[in-house]
């Protein structure tokens, strides 16, 4: 029994736990701390993180129809399997609490939360663990139908939205398996790897197209985003701290397998698409692009803080897949990096956003404002989760985003730096106007006595945000991982250091830099309290034209917070893409109610019908 | 009536670091060589500004530059009369401007009313509202002698002697007292008087009288929202 | 062409019995008109004579007679006269109609006018304080209001008395104040 | 180079910044004076306006944020001047270079943006807003100027730059090998600066000077001292990239005023755009210009 | 101001907010108040806030001699005092059956005509200065000063100069002055090209001005709109064309038009004004040499004048629009009732009111400095 066998034995446990746990007082402390046994079960097998065992085999094999089933770990799945532990640690921490018994109070049900999550968790570990193509399989299912519970445990009807997706995207996967399977007759890795090199250039656009489709959907790439916001946002706030986290990135796993382990960017690049001067990989790239760049936009008009930051969950996947299919030992590593980095500062905003949800009752950004005097950590969670979304100096994403702008540069191509940049500028708009009409500004009357997030809720965030701040600091930390997915995958390996990366024509060191910066601000502090002492004052005690304020003007600027950016793409913003997002949410709509009407009256003749049009079509083909 | 005599004397703090009273020169030189004053027309004395402030005359060489809101302003022109309705608004944009500031009185106007003596809508005398540190009189004084009304300003400051501002808080109660008299007992300004004054050590016996007891009474506190991690007031209300 | 105004508006005003008109100087008509047709007058010259331009309402307190005057002034761009229509309506209790629907402009006078005299204009869009917002006294334009009662009452003066001028004022010179003026 | 040398520098190189910037701020006052017809301040005028806020008696804050608003706005500047070479001063230009030099600079204007979110005034808000759109849309030229120098010298190590150019001498400048691009640059400057017509965040008469609208005393002070540093920062930087540094400390403070006098004279005889219009000028000219220029660049 | 005011009430849900536009507000002409709501920089609801300069002028004229009136009328409103003289002392010539004699009616032409030069200049430097374009005003108000030592030469006194009585002006020009007035027009004639270049033909500031606050002909004419601002909409309508005082009847000037009743528009006819006034003060000083005579007609002992019963409405055009004073007298030595018809009382009111509706919060200012609006004269 390998340590892989024990640490999904434990995950299993997790779900038992739960399940026998219930709605008692300590479930969410009692699983809280068998997700730390897992995560040291994962520490123990850290070997894999730092390229000293390339790989961890489960023991555990199954033969069905003469073909086996196994399961393995190496560097990808032990990066993967760390981050997606840790989240669901951190978020059954921040859940365990104040906040589990607020949810009892209204009605929800721990236990199925529980369970939800730790379903989740195994799932994602046995994804993780696949060692062929058909466990992978079987592990995107059960992730998928995981997700389906957490998801359903928020709304029901956006969870149905997911299904619907998810279908989709498990027959197009199941399609490009049977036609690998066709092509290459076996669906071992290293075997599809081998055959992959002698495969012409349409069987690779096909098989490698529907698996980028069917993993995408999870992902959510452009255009297969439109399920994940309004899912994610109505899911129980640490659980959208844990999907917002991780959970979509299996869909990046299942694709730099794919793409980057057995076909191989290189082979990307000889597929030209006819007609243009774009190949393969420069599709995939844009597609990332765009995918960076309109749901960040689109975040910019959300006045519900989730939706905000989910949009923004969908648009930071597109810097991972770009940085990865630059495929350079700097941007693969950039974009692999982005993937913890991200998951840190996504789940601590939605851990803050959550907490002041639980405070006040609302993630209405035009019903909050001024928190900061009442909730200051959570406020501080924000603003060093914010920093890292934004990718600026010091904290983590801008270490991973200037990998991935720098090998953009090495590169030569403008035009995806150019959006990258947009994405992160579009970034550090919205990301202002959450923490500006959250935290800052009019402290509203009837939010004058809150207090601070429970401590439950705050510990979890302020690790969250050390990590983000020590990482940022010490980058080096997560670039081994980095390095070693880079050398288990096949990928150029990025030189790094401590600090960062040393490069002959400009390198990041990141003690310099987060040092400099604290030195600077140290002697601006200086500075400032130079001058003298200062008293502070009430919020109606503030500038009006000369005017007296009073208690019942309202006068937090907090809607429509760019009006000069909506004035010019505006009109697009409106009309074209919004009127794309109404036709296709009124087609999953309608698609969602049949799934939903089959789903009750139990016909699995649903599933049975779409899988054998899709066998045959590909049959045929 | 019988004015009180609300003039204080100048306290010279006393010092043993000779270096500290280099300090202070320093700053109270620099504090005449940049006043900020603050772009608020209150009466029809203002049209004299513009010329005083642009090409012609150029007060910027003075290192006087027009500044918007009160935070960022050092001299308050008052000019020309003041309806009731303006001088709680100038009353109110004093005290949100930090100290040392400086209240130049234009136009015969501030002085004594000028020739709306009899208007029931304008306030009279300007200085038993605010400290005023200087007048300019003139119905409207040119730029030339708003100018020189300002240097003299200046040079008060460099002296150290335009300390009005003190005045203020040390005769809180008189001038308070004078504002309920025209606006009613229940007048307050968001800025907490009183407070500031003790937070800065400015406070005197004749800070708070008869006139700020009238003021507490109605008061209604506003006090800074402080960070704090718990609401131990809201707790201590429930209970 | 002024000569032709009086004729004209004459023939317009035909029908109404209780209207008199009167010619000051060319361009500057004067009609006199109770209360209750004004209104009929108004929609008269707006509609059928082109005074399309209401320039102003005054108000005249006639404290002795117990009324208020009220004089609309319209001027026509084409006839290019100006018409002051007088009318008189008790001063208790100083309600009258509004024309704003006649004369948009006629909102922002009357406003004045209850501001200041105290008249409440009925069908006027906007009856709330403008310029006396923070004023708690009596309409201050009145007649019975004064104002330099009310200033002695409420202010204080400062007291300019320099050597010099004793002086001359002990020489018999200096300014002379009646006491009416004496300001305490 | 020894420690204490890097130490030095890092010391002196702020303090350098922050003297020449109180500079370029009196070269655009006197600049303005002299275009309105008139003298101008004196030669000393921002520092005694800086000494004069810092010795305000009494300070208005609304609260923690505000203030550490304040120190991350001049702390940001003060560890970005030392990621710019200077004439005999490296600084740590080598730890991070162009790209990191480019989101130094967004840190300050994140923080200012804390420190008047704090106040709760929606004028300093509507000012923060339209600021960061001005971000947004001058940034998008000037990040495709950086993309070309770093292509076109084939690094972003700001030293490196400089060393090619002053090898090749005066041919090897940016501003001869990419005069597209430096075009493109120069639309972006005012706006960069923060002038005319591009001054849409300050705007007094529609938002009543926004985020400096509850700054007083040693706050308004401290954006003082930042608009030094960032009219310095913003001027080096472009000598930097296509000026080719300086060789001396003659020719550099000539090529730094001389790049700064360019917005900030055309910044008085021109109104303010609309904040879309800043938009529209800022993603139309100067981008099809950078991308001709890239397109020179790389080709 | 009020305690209350700082009591809890509970803010109802909404994406608009309320911000303060003055009265301590550089968008502000003057000591004004505007209060609107808005949402993100769109203005749904604008409500003018006055008062602030109210010092109850009808209320003291009433308590005090005609002539001592004079002293007060011309503070009514600041940047253009003269009209305010004239009108008066125009009413009170009519109640009385004076009539000035023909040289002080050209003296007053000149002086109104200087004013309006003096208040245009004022003005399209304050619209400068709302674009934040501050050179224009800048230069403006230096050239307007030029303007003022003239006044001051002829009137001793820079703003308000009280050189109009009843019956006609104080005295007569001093030696050498009209060839002082002409050469300052030639000067003002030769910056109109710098103003030119610098501000009406900025392609900026156009950008900025035309389609702002637009009002239509029919919107103007039903809003009560007057002057410049009823110009600027097509309508060539000017009081002192069409309803003729002093000598106007007798000087050639066109009356300035523009198509647009935007910003731009209101703007250009300023600029166009300026340069007829610059026309009709060349004619005057043409001709007043020629003209011979008194300049004051005699009138009783002002300090005891009662004046014959009466009313009267005299209308002048000031820089703003129509003036008007509506003057009754019992007979007494001091009016019974003085009204005056600010010309700008309806600009800034409800004109205002209504275009900010829908307007952008950075084009308020704009659209206030471009109605020219006055504040004292609505408070008055």
């Amino acid at each position: 029994m390998s340590l892989l066998d024990k640490l999904l034995i434990l995950s299993l446990l997790t779900v038992v736990l739960a399940l026998f746990m219930g709605n008692r007082k300590m479930a969410g402390w009692s699983v809280t701390v068998v997700y730390a046994g897992q995560l040291v079960a994962l520490w123990m097998m850290s070997g894999l993180g730092y390229g000293e065992i390339s790989e961890i085999r489960s023991a555990v094999e199954l033969t069905i129809w003469q073909y086996r089933l196994h399961w393995q770990f190496d560097a990808l799945s032990w990066f993967f399997a760390f981050i997606t532990v840790a989240a669901a640690m951190l978020a059954s921490w921040f859940s365990a609490g104040g906040w589990a018994q607020a949810y009892r109070e209204q009605g929800g049900s721990i236990r199925l939360f529980n369970v939800a999550l730790a379903l989740n968790v195994l799932g994602m570990l046995v994804l993780l663990a696949s060692g062929e193509l058909l466990s992978l399989f079987i592990g995107w299912e059960l992730v998928s139908w995981a997700t389906f519970m957490l998801l359903a445990l928020g709304s029901m009807r956006y969870a149905m939205h997911y299904l619907v997706y998810a279908i989709v995207g498990a027959v197009v996967i199941l399609a490009a398996m049977l036609m690998t399977y066709v092509q290459v007759g076996s669906l071992e890795f290293n075997q599809v790897a081998e055959a992959a090199a002698g495969l012409d250039n349409t069987s690779i656009w096909w098989i490698g197209g529907l698996f980028v489709i069917g993993f995408g959907i999870k992902m959510a790439l452009l255009p297969f985003h439109l399920w994940q916001t309004k899912a994610y946002a109505a899911t129980p706030g640490p659980g959208a701290a844990f999907l917002g986290a991780i959970s979509s990135r299996m869909g990046l796993f299942a694709i730099v397998l794919i793409l980057v382990k057995l076909i191989g960017i290189s082979r990307l690049l000889e597929m030209p698409i006819s007609f243009t001067f774009l190949s393969a990989r420069d599709l995939l790239a844009w597609v990332a692009v765009f995918t960076i760049i309109f749901p960040t936009l689109t975040a910019l008009r959300q006045h519900d803080a989730r939706r905000l930051l989910a949009w923004h969950g969908i648009g930071q996947g597109g810097y991972m897949l770009l940085g990865i299919v630059v495929a350079d030992d700097l941007g693969s590593a950039g974009g692999l990096m982005h993937v913890f980095n991200h998951a840190t500062y996504q789940a601590v905003l939605f851990m803050s956003v959550t907490a002041v949800v639980y405070r006040t009752g609302t993630s209405d950004l035009n019903k909050l404002g001024g928190l900061f005097t009442r909730m200051p950590l959570s406020f501080l969670a924000m603003l060093i989760g914010i920093i890292g979304l934004a990718g600026l100096p010091p904290m983590n994403g801008f270490v991973s985003k200037w990998l991935v702008y720098r090998s953009l540069i090495i590169d030569g191509s403008p035009m995806l730096f150019l959006g990258t940049v947009i994405g992160t500028l579009g970034t550090i708009l919205s990301v202002y106007k959450l923490i500006h009409n959250t935290f800052l500004g009019q402290l509203r009357l009837e939010h004058e006595t809150v207090e601070e997030a429970p401590l439950s809720m705050v510990l979890p965030m302020m690790l969250l945000s050390a990590v983000i701040f020590t990482t940022g600091f010490f980058p080096g930390l997560v670039l081994g991982w980095v390095a070693s997915v880079q050398a288990a995958v096949g990928l150029p390996v990025l030189a790094y250091h401590a600090g960062g990366i040393d490069s002959a024509n400009g390198g990041l060191d990141m003690i310099w830099v987060v040092s400099v910066l604290l030195a600077g601000f140290a002697i601006a502090t200086l500075i400032f309290f130079s001058g003298g002492r200062s008293r502070r004052v009430h919020q109606l005690d503030n500038y009006a034209g000369g005017h007296f304020l009073t208690a019942d003007t309202r006068y937090q600027y907090s809607d429509n917070f760019y009006p000069g950016l909506m004035h010019l793409i505006g009109p697009w913003y409106r009309s074209s893409f919004k009127r794309m997002e109404q036709g296709l949410v009124s087609m999953l709509d309608f698609l969602s109610m049949l799934a939903s009407g089959w789903h009750r009256h139990g016909h699995p003749s649903f599933y049975l019908l779409t899988l054998v049009v899709v066998v045959l079509f590909t049959v045929v083909m | 009536m019988k004015r009180k005599d609300i003039s204080i004397p100048v306290e010279q703090p006393k010092r043993s670091n000779p270096l500290a009273n280099v300090f202070d020169e320093l700053m109270d030189f620099c504090r005449s060589r940049s006043m900020f004053m603050l772009h608020y027309c209150t009466g029809c004395g203002a049209i004299e500004l513009p010329p005083a402030m642009t090409s012609r005359f150029d007060m910027e060489r003075l290192g006087i530059q027009p500044m918007v809101t009160p935070r960022q302003a050092d001299i308050l022109l008052i000019t020309g009369y003041v309806s009731i309705k303006t001088l709680k608004r100038v009353i109110m944009t004093y005290e949100q401007m930090a100290s040392p500031k400086y209240v130049v009185g234009i136009c015969s106007c501030t002085v004594n009313g000028g020739m709306y003596w009899q208007s029931y809508a304008t306030a009279k005398v300007l200085k038993d509202y605010l400290p005023v540190d200087i007048y300019i009189a003139g119905c409207m004084p040119r730029p030339e002698a708003v100018i020189e009304g300002l240097r003299e300003l200046m040079s008060d400051i460099k002296q150290g002697k335009a300390n009005s501002w003190q005045r203020y808080y040390k005769n809180y109660d008189y001038y308070l007292g004078n504002q309920q008299k025209l606006f009613g007992d229940n007048w307050q300004t968001p800025t907490d008087i009183i407070a500031e004054a003790r937070h800065y050590n400015l406070i005197s016996e004749q800070t708070e009288g008869k006139h700020t007891a009238v003021l507490q009474q109605h008061q209604k506190p506003l006090e800074a929202f402080e960070a704090r991690l718990k609401h131990q007031q809201g707790q201590a209300r429930e209970q | 062409m002024n000569s032709e105004i009086e004729p004209r508006l004459d023939k317009l005003l035909a029908g109404m019995d209780d209207v008199r008109v009167k010619l000051i100087r060319p361009r500057r008509i004067r009609i006199d008109v109770p209360s209750e047709s004004l209104p009929t007058l108004l929609e008269l010259l707006q509609g059928k004579a082109s005074y399309v331009h209401l320039s102003a309402i005054s108000c005249v307190d006639w404290i002795d007679n117990g009324e208020f005057e009220l004089v609309y002034h319209v001027w026509s761009y084409e006839s290019q006269s100006l018409v002051s229509a007088h009318t008189r309506i008790p001063r208790d209790p100083g309600v009258y109609l509004s024309i704003y629907d006649l004369y948009q402009p006629a909102a922002f006078f009357e406003r004045d006018i209850h501001e200041m005299y105290g008249v409440f204009f009925e069908g006027s869009p906007d009856m709330e304080k403008f310029i006396l917002t923070e004023w708690d006294g009596p309409p201050p334009m009145r007649k019975e209001f004064n104002s330099e009662e009310f200033v002695n009452q409420n202010f204080t003066w400062e007291e300019y008395r320099p050597e010099w001028l004793e002086e001359i004022e002990a020489e018999g010179g200096g300014i002379v104040k009646p006491a009416s003026h004496a300001r305490r | 180079m020894s420690l204490q040398h890097l130490l030095t520098e890092l010391v002196l190189m702020p303090i350098i910044a922050f003297v020449v910037g109180l500079f370029l701020v009196l070269m655009m006052r006197k600049l303005g004076a002299r275009i309105q017809r008139r003298v101008g301040p004196p030669l000393l005028q921002p520092l005694y306006d800086i000494l004069k806020l810092y010795g305000k008696q009494t300070q208005i804050s609304h609260g923690l944020i505000h203030e550490i608003g304040i120190v991350m706005a001049v702390g940001g500047y003060i560890a970005a001047e030392t990621f710019l070479p200077v004439p005999g001063m490296n600084g740590i230009a080598d730890k991070g270079g162009l790209v990191t030099l480019a989101y130094i600079m967004m840190v300050p204007s994140l923080g200012l943006a804390m420190g008047v979110g704090q106040c709760a005034n929606p004028n300093g808000s509507i000012g923060i807003s339209r600021a960061l759109t001005a971000m947004f849309a001058y940034d998008i030229p000037f990040i495709l100027v950086i993309f070309g120098v770093a292509y076109q010298y084939g690094t972003t190590s700001l030293t490196d730059v400089i060393a090619i150019q002053q090898q090749q001498g005066m041919a090897g400048w940016g501003v001869v090998q990419m005069p597209l691009l430096f075009i493109a640059g120069l639309i972006a400057l005012p706006a960069m600066m923060g002038k005319h017509p591009f001054e849409i965040y300050v705007a007094p008469a529609e938002i009543a000077t926004g985020p400096m609208v509850e700054m007083g005393g040693k706050f308004l002070g401290g954006l003082f001292i930042m608009q030094c540093f960032q009219y310095y920062t913003i001027s080096v930087l472009f000598v930097t990239l296509f000026l080719g540094g300086g060789e001396n400390w003659l020719t550099f403070l000539i090529k730094v005023f001389a790049v700064a006098a360019i917005p900030l004279s055309i910044a008085y005889v021109f109104p303010r755009y609309r904040t879309e219009d800043v938009l529209r000028m800022m993603w139309k000219w100067p981008v099809i210009l950078g991308l001709l220029g890239l397109a020179l660049v790389m080709g | 101001m009020r305690a209350e005011n700082y009591e809890s009430i509970s803010h109802p849900p909404s994406n608009e907010f309320e911000l303060n536009f003055g009265p301590n507000h550089p968008g502000i002409e003057g000591n004004y108040a505007f209060r609107v709501k808005v949402n993100g920089d769109q203005v749904l609801e604008a409500k003018a806030d006055a008062g602030y300069l109210h010092r109850g002028f009808e209320k003291l004229m009433e308590g005090r001699l005609w002539i001592q009136n004079l002293a007060l009328v011309p503070r009514i409103c600041v940047p253009d005092p003269v009209p305010m003289e004239v009108c008066y002392s125009q009413a009170v010539e009519d109640l009385c059956g004076l009539q000035a004699p023909e040289r002080a009616q050209w003296l007053r032409v000149m002086q109104l005509e200087m004013s309006r030069i003096a208040a245009h200049l004022f003005a399209f430097g304050g619209h400068a200065a709302t674009t934040g374009m501050y050179t224009p005003s800048f230069w403006g108000v230096a050239d307007r000063d030029l303007m003022l030592d003239r006044f001051e030469e002829l009137t001793g006194g820079r703003v308000y100069s009280i050189y109009n009585i009843p019956g006609g002006v104080r005295r007569d020009v001093p030696d050498g002055f009209l060839d002082r007035l002409a050469s300052l027009l030639d000067y003002l004639e030769s910056r109109l090209a710098d103003y030119d270049n610098l501000f009406f033909r900025n392609q900026v500031f156009i950008r900025r001005a035309r389609d702002i606050g637009v009002l239509t002909q029919a919107k103007a004419l039903k809003w009560g709109v007057t002057g410049p601002n009823l110009r600027a909409t097509g309508l060539a309508f000017d009081v002192r064309r069409d309803d003729p005082y002093l000598v106007y009847d007798q000087i050639e000037f066109d009356v300035v038009t523009e198509e647009g009743g935007d910003c731009l528009a209101r703007n250009l006819v300023r600029r166009g004004e300026l340069q007829q006034s610059i026309r009709i003060l060349r004619q005057v000083t043409a001709r007043l040499p020629d003209i011979e005579g008194p300049v004051r007609a005699p009138i009783p002992n002002p300090l005891a004048w009662n004046v014959p019963a009466g009313e009267t409405y005299t209308r002048v055009e000031s820089s703003k629009g129509e003036l008007a004073y509506y003057v009754v007298s019992t007979g007494g030595d001091k009016p019974y009732r003085v009204h005056v018809r600010g010309p700008s009382s309806m600009h800034a009111v409800q004109v205002l009111e209504k275009l900010a509706i829908g307007a952008r919060l950075e084009d308020i200012a704009q659209i206030m400095f471009s109605l020219d609006a006055c504040p004292p004269e609505v408070d008055r």
